[in-house]
C-alpha cells in the first residue's frame, strides 16, 4: 500500500422518520490508513453537514461510532478504509439493527442504555490480576511479562471493557425477535455486577432480574454478540454462566425444601 | 421498512438473514428451520399412521407406495433434520448451563462431522438392508 | 416572569458544564450542537485527568487550577473516572536533574508527589522501560470523554435543559447590537429556524472563532491540532509522563484496553480539516517506545489529530501559550448578549462553566450562585432519554 | 422496578423443559428410529409387523412415552417460536394455552391409535 491519499467510494444510509431509506454514494479522498469513521468525518467536513452519524473519541473507547459496514456491526473508528473498500465496492454503511433510527446512522439508545441502567453495571471497577481485554492481543512475549502483574495490584481501578456500543444489540437473533429482552450487553453488565457486588440483595435481585421473562432464556445461544463485541466482553459466555448460577441455585432450593 | 426504522420496531424474520453472521447465527436459524419442519413431519407422520386404523389392507397398499425414491428422499431429509436438531441441541442443551462454553464452535463442528457420519452410517445401513 | 433564556453553542465539555451551571441556577437553557455530544475536539481527548503535575514547573496557575478541578470531579462524578495515579518518569540525566525543580514545584501547587523507588515502579508498570532512573507518583486519573459530557448534560436536562443535537448554528440574530438569538438548521427534520436568547453563549472550542466572526467579531483562539495514537492493547495501569518539560510525545495515557501517546502541537486555519502529518505518528511512536518499550512491539489501533482551542496571548510558540481558559464579555467590543467561553482543557471544564455562568449571571442580574463543586452528576446514561 | 424490566418469570421453566425433553427425547427418537424403520426388512414395518411390536406392553410405554415427550418438545418450540415472531405480552397466556390443548390433543390422538392398533 502507498502512502499516498487515495479517493474511495463508499454508499450511506440516508433516512429520516417518516421518509423512505435510500443509500447515498459518496466519493472521498482518504489518506492511507484512514478509517471509515475519518470518511464519514471528511464526507461531512468537505460534502454534507446534514449526514447525521455518532461519533466522539475515535479510537474505539466511547462505543458511539457502532454501525454495520459492509453488513457487519463495527466500530467505524478503527475500521480501516482500505480493508472495506476491499470486501465490497462501494463501501456500504448502514445504522445498527434492532434499535429506533434516529436519522441516517444515528440509533437512538435510550433503551438500550436503560437495559444497562437495569444491569446495575458501573464502568469504573477494581482492577482484576491482569490488563483486560488486551490479553489476548497482546504478543506472547509480552503476555509472560503479563503475570507479574498479578502481585499487588488491589489498588487499581479498571474502566469496564463494555463500551455500550449496541453492537450485540444489533447482532443478536432473539433481540430482533423480542423487545422485552434485556439483550447480551445488559445480561453481561448483571454478571460483571454481580461479580463486583459484595450486597447480597443487589446480588440476588440481578439474578431473578436475569432469570426473569426478559432475561437469560430468552437467549437462543447463536453466540453472534461473542464473535462480534470488538471488546472480548464475551456476553454469550456470561450469559451461560448466569445460567449455570440460575439452575444451580434452583437445584439447591429443591432438595432444601 | 422507513417505519420499521425509526419505532426500532423488530422484524420477527430478521434471524433469517444470515448475511455478515457467524456459524452461531447459522446454527441457530438452521435449528429453527429444522424444528419447525420437524414439527411439520410430525403431523404428516401422525396422519400417515392413522392408515393403520384403516386396517391391513390400508396399510400394506401405502407401505408399497411409500419404496418410491420420492418417499427414500423425503425420509432422508427427515433424518438429516433429525441429525442435525438433535446434536446441535446437545450443544444448546450443554453451553446453554455453562458447561464447555469455551469450545462451543469446537462442539458445533464436531457435532455436525458427527452428523455427516451418523448419515452415511444410516444411509450404507439402508442400502445394504434391502 | 419565567427564567431568562440561554442558548449554549456546542456540547463539548465546556458547552456542557456550562449548560449544567446555568441549569442548576435555575437558568432556562439550550444548547446546540451540530453533531453528536462530544463529536468535535471534546471527544477525540487525551482522556487525561490532570493532577496537575504537568504543569507545575512551567505554568503554576495551570497546575493549581488543575489538582482543585481533579478533587472536585472526584467527588461530582466518582463513577466515571479511574484515578490510578500517574508517574513522571526520568529516563537521563537531565531528567534526573529535572526531578528537585518537579517536586519543588508540586510542593507548591499544593500537588501531592512522592518519589518511589524505581523496582517498585516496575513493579507496578512491567511494561515501563527497564532502564528508567527514577519515578515520581502523583494523583493523576483517566476518564472517557464522552461519558464525561453526557454526565453533565444528563444533569443539565434533569434540570430542565434543552439539548439539540445535530442541530448547526447558521448565523447570530442581532437587534442592533445586541445578539437576541441564534438561526440554526435542525439536520433532523431539515428545518431552520430561530431561536430566541437572552445571551447567547459561544461554547464552540476551536470553533469559537467561527462563532464570533459571524459577528463580525474576533477571538483570539487558535485552533492548534495534536496527533495521538492509540496502541492495540493496553500497556499501563498509571499514566506514564516523562519526568521533564511537556514537549511531544512525552506522555502515554491509559483507557479501557488500550494506551494512547501524545501529543504534537502545530496550527491550522481549519479545524474541520485536519490531515495527520505521518512523521508526528512515527515521533509519538519513537517517543513512546522511550518510555514503555513494548510499544514496538504491538500495533496501532488508531491515530487521531485534533484541535485544541488555544487562547493566544502574545508569544508566538503554540507550546508556551497558557493553558487556561478566558471568558470574553463581547460587550466590551460593543456586542451585547454573547459571551464566549474558550481555551482550558477537559479537567478544566467545571470551573470554566463556572466562569462562563459567573458572567452571563451578573450580566442578567441573576444572584444565584454556582453550586457545580458539590452537585454530584446523574448518570450518562440518562442523557438519552 | 427499574427502568421496567420486571422480574415476572411466567416463561422461564419453558428452557429447561425444552432442554429436559430433549435430552430424553435423544434415546427415545433413537430407539424409535432404529425399532421401525432399521431393523426391519424393507425399513417399514406391515400391519401385522407393527402390531405385534406395539404388542410389546414396555415398546407400548416406551412409545408413548415417547409421543408424549416429542410433542411437549414441539409445542415447546412452536410457542417460543410464536413469541419470537412477536406476540404481544398480554397474548401471550392465551398462546401457552393454545400449544398445550394441541398437545393434548395430539397426545391423545396417538394414544388412540396405538390402542386401536395393538388391540
Amino acid at each position: 500500500m502507498t502512502e499516498e491519499a487515495a479517493s474511495i467510494d463508499l454508499e450511506v444510509l440516508r433516512y429520516r422518520p417518516g421518509e423512505q431509506a435510500r443509500l447515498e454514494n459518496f466519493s472521498v479522498v482518504v489518506a492511507a490508513g484512514a478509517k471509515v469513521l475519518d470518511a464519514l468525518d471528511t464526507i461531512w467536513a468537505t460534502q454534507d453537514h446534514s449526514l447525521m452519524f455518532r461519533r466522539a473519541c475515535h479510537h474505539s473507547s466511547c462505543g458511539a461510532c457502532a454501525m454495520r459496514i459492509n453488513g457487519r456491526e463495527r466500530l467505524a473508528c478503527i475500521t480501516a478504509m482500505a480493508d472495506a473498500a476491499q470486501e465490497h465496492h462501494p463501501i456500504r454503511v448502514e445504522p445498527l439493527h434492532n434499535l429506533p433510527v434516529v436519522g441516517d446512522l444515528v440509533v437512538d439508545v435510550a433503551g438500550f442504555f436503560a437495559r444497562m441502567t437495569a444491569s446495575d453495571l458501573v464502568i469504573t471497577r477494581t482492577a482484576e490480576p491482569e490488563l483486560p481485554v488486551s490479553v489476548d492481543r497482546l504478543p506472547p512475549p509480552l503476555r509472560l511479562r503479563q503475570v507479574v502483574v498479578a502481585e499487588d495490584l488491589g489498588r487499581f481501578t479498571r474502566f469496564e471493557s463494555c463500551i455500550e456500543c449496541g453492537i450485540c444489540v444489533s447482532v443478536c437473533p432473539s433481540m430482533a425477535a423480542d423487545d422485552g429482552f434485556l439483550g447480551p450487553a445488559a445480561l453481561a453488565g448483571i454478571h460483571r455486577t454481580r461479580e463486583a457486588t459484595r450486597d447480597p440483595m443487589e446480588s440476588a435481585h440481578l439474578l431473578a432480574l436475569a432469570d426473569g421473562d426478559g432475561g437469560v432464556w430468552r437467549c437462543h445461544s447463536s453466540f453472534e454478540c461473542t464473535a462480534s463485541c470488538p471488546q472480548a466482553v464475551d456476553p454469550a459466555g456470561r450469559i451461560m454462566s448466569l445460567r449455570g448460577q440460575i439452575v444451580s441455585r434452583r437445584w439447591g432450593r429443591l432438595w432444601r425444601r | 421498512m422507513a417505519e420499521e426504522m425509526a419505532s426500532g420496531r423488530r422484524r420477527p424474520t430478521r434471524w433469517l438473514d444470515l448475511r455478515g453472521r457467524h456459524e452461531g447465527a447459522w446454527a441457530y436459524a438452521l435449528n429453527r428451520l429444522t424444528g419447525i419442519g420437524l414439527v411439520a413431519y410430525l403431523y404428516v407422520h401422525l396422519g400417515v399412521l392413522s392408515l393403520l386404523a384403516h386396517g391391513p389392507s390400508t396399510w400394506n397398499s401405502f407401505l408399497a407406495t411409500s419404496k418410491a425414491p420420492f418417499f427414500t428422499a423425503l425420509d432422508a431429509l427427515v433424518l438429516l433434520g433429525v441429525l442435525f436438531h438433535s446434536l446441535n441441541g446437545i450443544r444448546l442443551g450443554l453451553t446453554g448451563v455453562g458447561a464447555a462454553v469455551r469450545w462451543h464452535q469446537l462442539l458445533l463442528r464436531s457435532l455436525m462431522a458427527l452428523a455427516v457420519v451418523l448419515f452415511l452410517v444410516a444411509g450404507l445401513l439402508w442400502s445394504i438392508r434391502g | 416572569m419565567s427564567a431568562p433564556h440561554v442558548v449554549v453553542i456546542g456540547a463539548g465539555s465546556t458547552g456542557s458544564a456550562t449548560a449544567h451551571d446555568l441549569a442548576l441556577r435555575g437558568l432556562r437553557v439550550t444548547v446546540v450542537e451540530r453533531g453528536e455530544v462530544a463529536s468535535g475536539t471534546s471527544g477525540r481527548n487525551h482522556c487525561l485527568l490532570h493532577s496537575g503535575g504537568r504543569y507545575c514547573v512551567t505554568d503554576q496557575e495551570s497546575a493549581r487550577e488543575c489538582i482543585a478541578e481533579a478533587r472536585i470531579l472526584d467527588r461530582i462524578m466518582p463513577d466515571i473516572l479511574e484515578r490510578n495515579g500517574g508517574l513522571f518518569v526520568a529516563l537521563n540525566e537531565p531528567d534526573l536533574a529535572f526531578k528537585d525543580r518537579f517536586m519543588e514545584g508540586c510542593e507548591v501547587c499544593g500537588i501531592p508527589a512522592r518519589e518511589i523507588p524505581i523496582q517498585t515502579a516496575l513493579k507496578m508498570e512491567p511494561f515501563l522501560n527497564p532502564a528508567a532512573l527514577a519515578a515520581v507518583e502523583v494523583p493523576d486519573g483517566v476518564f472517557e470523554p464522552f461519558h464525561f459530557c453526557l454526565a453533565f448534560l444528563a444533569t443539565a436536562k434533569a434540570n430542565g435543559a434543552v439539548v439539540r443535537t445535530y442541530t448547526e448554528v447558521m448565523e447570530l440574530v442581532t437587534e442592533g447590537r445586541t445578539v437576541t438569538g441564534v438561526r440554526v438548521r435542525d439536520y433532523r427534520s431539515g428545518v431552520s429556524a430561530t431561536i430566541g436568547a437572552d445571551i447567547v453563549v459561544n461554547a464552540a472550542g476551536p470553533w469559537a472563532g467561527k462563532i464570533a466572526a459571524m459577528a463580525a467579531l474576533a477571538v483570539p483562539v487558535t485552533p492548534t491540532p495534536g496527533v495521538m495514537v492509540t496502541m492495540d492493547c493496553r500497556l499501563n495501569n498509571m499514566v506514564l509522563n516523562r519526568l521533564n518539560r511537556p514537549s511531544d510525545g512525552d506522555i502515554i495515557v491509559p483507557q479501557r484496553a488500550t494506551s494512547i501517546i501524545g501529543t504534537t502541537s502545530w496550527v491550522v486555519e481549519d479545524p474541520d480539516r485536519i490531515p495527520i502529518p505521518p512523521q508526528h505518528v512515527a515521533q509519538m511512536l519513537a517517543s513512546g517506545q522511550e518510555l514503555v518499550p513494548a510499544v514496538g512491539q504491538v500495533r496501532v489501533r488508531a491515530t487521531v489529530a485534533v484541535a485544541r482551542p488555544l487562547v493566544t496571548k502574545a508569544k508566538a510558540d503554540s507550546r508556551d501559550v497558557s493553558r487556561t481558559f478566558e471568558c470574553f464579555d463581547h460587550s466590551a467590543d460593543g456586542l451585547e448578549g454573547l459571551v464566549t467561553i474558550s481555551g482550558g482543557k477537559t479537567t478544566s471544564s467545571r470551573a470554566m462553566a463556572q466562569r462562563a455562568a459567573d458572567v452571563v449571571c451578573s450580566k442578567l442580574a441573576v444572584p444565584a450562585p454556582c453550586t457545580t463543586q458539590a452537585t454530584p452528576l446523574v448518570s450518562y446514561r440518562s442523557f438519552y432519554r | 422496578m427499574r427502568a421496567g424490566f420486571g422480574v415476572e418469570k411466567r416463561s422461564t421453566l419453558s428452557w429447561l423443559w425444552q432442554a429436559a425433553t430433549g435430552v430424553l427425547l435423544l434415546p427415545l427418537l433413537a430407539l424409535h428410529i432404529i425399532a421401525n424403520h432399521f431393523v426391519v426388512t424393507g425399513g417399514e414395518r406391515n400391519f401385522a409387523e407393527v402390531a405385534s411390536y406395539l404388542g410389546n406392553p414396555v415398546i407400548k410405554v416406551l412409545e408413548v412415552l415417547f409421543l408424549v415427550v416429542v410433542t411437549s418438545h414441539a409445542m415447546l418450540g412452536v410457542r417460543s417460536i410464536l413469541f419470537d415472531m412477536g406476540v404481544p405480552r398480554r397474548s401471550r397466556p392465551a398462546v401457552s394455552w393454545a400449544v398445550t390443548a394441541l398437545g393434548v390433543v395430539t397426545v391423545a390422538y396417538g394414544i388412540w391409535l396405538t390402542i386401536t392398533i395393538s388391540r
